[in-house]
């Protein structure tokens, strides 16, 4: 079950406009730097992305806001971006703001076949509004769709060729979510090895998950706050 | 003499328990991790993915892949464990987090909170605020008594659009500590030199005074 | 002449394509793996947690911590993953899996299916039964065409209590291959040397016979 | 944070008649071993049981069955089991049969603080009876609750001495899912080792879910059915 392509052009084959994408990363901390590159290169426009962060002015997503490829963001956090705060303020650019854990439960849950899930998150703010909301056990909770989308752009450390994937440190985040929850997963990875690498038993995502998977190049992984201590 | 933030994040790790797994916000809260008992067994957890976090990692030893929630590098503790984002908040919605820190725009006397929007302002988003304040038992408020315009921050009933509700137990502010009650604030202890009649004229909120209020050991 | 069981297994595995990723049932359904067509990828999903389920292990080599469904020690293939019950069912609910072949008592013609309880006799429970035909997109169910007295088991209606309802795409029986239809069981292959005639006699269901309906090869 | 203690009846300490476990385990495939050998000892009466299978006549959860300790099995499969049987018909076991994915699920919602959720499994059957069915894109769906336990007991290959655990092979199965959702979630391991053994990026159960932790021992792990094939 080969799923390797050449890279992430190919991978990218079939996305169109006004679809809707899952981009996983935190932060500029594991984001499929090579599938978004692509995007821009395609230039598909009308895009709805879901992914918790809308990246900086010059990188990550803020690639393709800076180009307009963006017409919807689905996040939690989109405060470190000045051209994402020109277009939402301009109202060229409509913004969905969900709880973190809510964002993440979706993508798991659209993945997993649950149609909708309840948790606390947002009671009785505007995040509630217009959703149902109902009491179990004395406490209240809102009612929450899962997620799907038709490509998700996923980046991951290792990967074999069936697609099984191992993500490092706190690059994995919604990376394994978005994974299960995309009609077409397109997986980056840092090192593409043979099946039977991976230790069966450690591997974070299962290739089932999977549909495209290719061998990055050129990361940059970017860092945000870089924040160190000295040696004393 | 009002506390500094240093002040502040000690006095809220005097509230830390052996054993606990604790989340803290960005801004003050993150200083409290300096501040944990000598001995003590804390573990913070970082809602993108770490429980064992540890502190910054030495010049030249950053990690693009090991960031804290506010993205900073950091490192992990011998035992540490990373983890998906589902996951990450399975712990904090199922409970499983002793502790939540966190900043605060308004807190009502009901506990109500608002941290995240600024109605004409720009929106940045809640991250994982709602769902920490929505799911934890324990939740400190750390914050500056009065706003920049010296308008009290402890209210009646909050202006700003709410993060939660009726979910705060507890404030540590520059100029005392609060419990959260159905009578509203009350305060248990005062910050060195600051009086009742101060933080009194400083409380929008109702605020409970009963007996002597002991002033905090710095 | 009546398919046996391995003719059974052998006709279901020609409805496998490359890629697909396949859960296979207790019974005759483990046998389609040994017919999987030589040069085609195809994964099995065993719902306690495997995918890339390989064949049992050699005397000897068995390990007790690796088991499939029916709790038979088996082995991992290359690129094989292990993973909790939870994530096996999100496979599962998430329609990941491509196909799922899995035994019944009774099948209704409108694809109802009842394999899991007998009233009044011992109940076993339903397993992951219930998951995997309310799930599946693509179920085909493998069966003798009439039980032990010589009742057809194809129904109008199922009379034991129901595994799911409306979900069950095709089956194949001892007697032929049947695709479930709006209009009731399409026979689409004969077992080589059976008769329309014969299949009609132990059919209960509805029956569509259009035209000429081809013998299978074997 | 050291969780460990000395074995098995102390980690049980605290277990009272009629309280309501989870037992992790598929089939007798990684099963409490050292757990149950200690109820046995405890006698406690009255349980629920959470667990996907019953044991064995003489092995797993049926040492309890012979005991008559449990009152009520929530299970997904319980056919191995003569004594089980002979408890069932004469009315002295209740017996919640649920589908085993919905099991599983149940156990994580529980867990993760997700008080309900929706799951296409025994709708139209008589595992929907009297809970409450939705249609979500067509579809019908069962609303289901979260699962809690008053103690989890769960059986990991390695733990350290914080409660991070790493599972071998299918001896994974319903234990991690358990072990989120026990007020008192006990664990014994094959092999206890130090923090920092395990590696970060690849435990399975972080510690955050563990309340005690013990080096299990004389585990039998029975094997309920032998295949194998012959060398060629």
């Amino acid at each position: 079950m080969n799923k390797v392509v050449a890279n992430a052009d190919v991978a990218l084959e079939g996305i169109r406009d006004n679809m809707t994408l899952m981009v996983g990363g935190f932060g500029l901390c594991g984001i499929p730097e090579n599938s978004i590159a692509a995007l821009v290169r395609k230039g598909v426009k009308g895009l709805t992305c879901i992914s918790n962060n809308a990246g900086v002015d010059d990188f990550g997503l803020g690639l393709l806001l800076q180009t307009k490829q963006i017409k919807k963001m689905i996040s939690s956090y989109v405060g470190e971006n000045a051209e994402f705060e020109r277009q939402m303020l301009s109202g060229e650019l409509e913004v969905e703001l969900i709880p973190q854990g809510t964002l993440a439960e979706r993508c798991r849950a659209g993945g997993a076949g649950i149609p909708a899930f309840y948790t606390p998150a947002g009671y009785g703010t505007e995040v509630a509004e217009g959703k149902e909301t109902r009491e179990f056990n004395g406490k209240m909770y809102v009612m929450e769709h899962g997620f799907h989308a038709d490509f998700a752009l996923v980046k991951a450390w290792k990967g074999d060729t069936q697609g099984n994937l191992l993500f490092r440190h706190t690059a994995r985040n919604f990376n394994p979510l978005m994974a299960m929850a995309g009609k077409i997963t397109v997986v980056e990875v840092e090192e593409l090895v043979e099946p039977g690498e991976l230790d069966p038993n450690t591997i974070h995502t299962p290739g089932i998950f999977v549909q495209r998977i290719f061998q990055g190049s050129n990361y940059e992984k970017r860092i945000e706050q870089r924040t160190t201590r000295k040696r004393n | 003499m009002a506390l500094n933030k240093e002040q502040m994040a000690q006095r809220i790790a005097r509230e830390l328990r052996d054993g606990w797994y604790v989340n803290l916000g960005i801004g003050i809260p993150t200083l409290v991790a300096n501040y944990i008992p000598e001995g003590m067994n804390v573990e913070l957890q970082s809602e993108n993915g770490i429980l064992g976090m540890g502190p910054f990692p030495f010049e030249g030893e950053e990690d693009a892949d090991l960031i804290n929630a506010g993205k900073q590098t950091v490192t992990l503790k011998p035992g540490a464990v990373i983890f998906d984002s589902a996951n990450s908040f399975a712990m904090i919605r199922g409970k499983h987090v002793q502790l939540t820190v966190l900043g605060a725009m308004e807190v009502a006397d009901n506990g109500d909170i608002a941290n995240w929007k600024i109605p004409g302002k720009m929106v940045k988003g809640m991250g994982g605020a709602m769902d920490l304040v929505a799911s934890a038992d324990n939740i400190i408020v750390c914050m500056m008594h009065t706003n920049k315009a010296g308008e009290s921050k402890l209210l009646k009933k909050c202006s700003l659009p709410l993060t939660g509700v009726g979910c705060v137990k507890k404030i540590v502010s520059d100029l005392g500590v609060f419990d959260v009650t159905p009578d509203g604030f009350k305060l248990i202890e005062r910050a060195p030199g600051v009086t009742v009649e101060e933080i009194r004229s400083k409380t929008e909120g109702r605020l409970v005074v009963e007996g002597e209020v002991p002033e905090m050991a710095v």
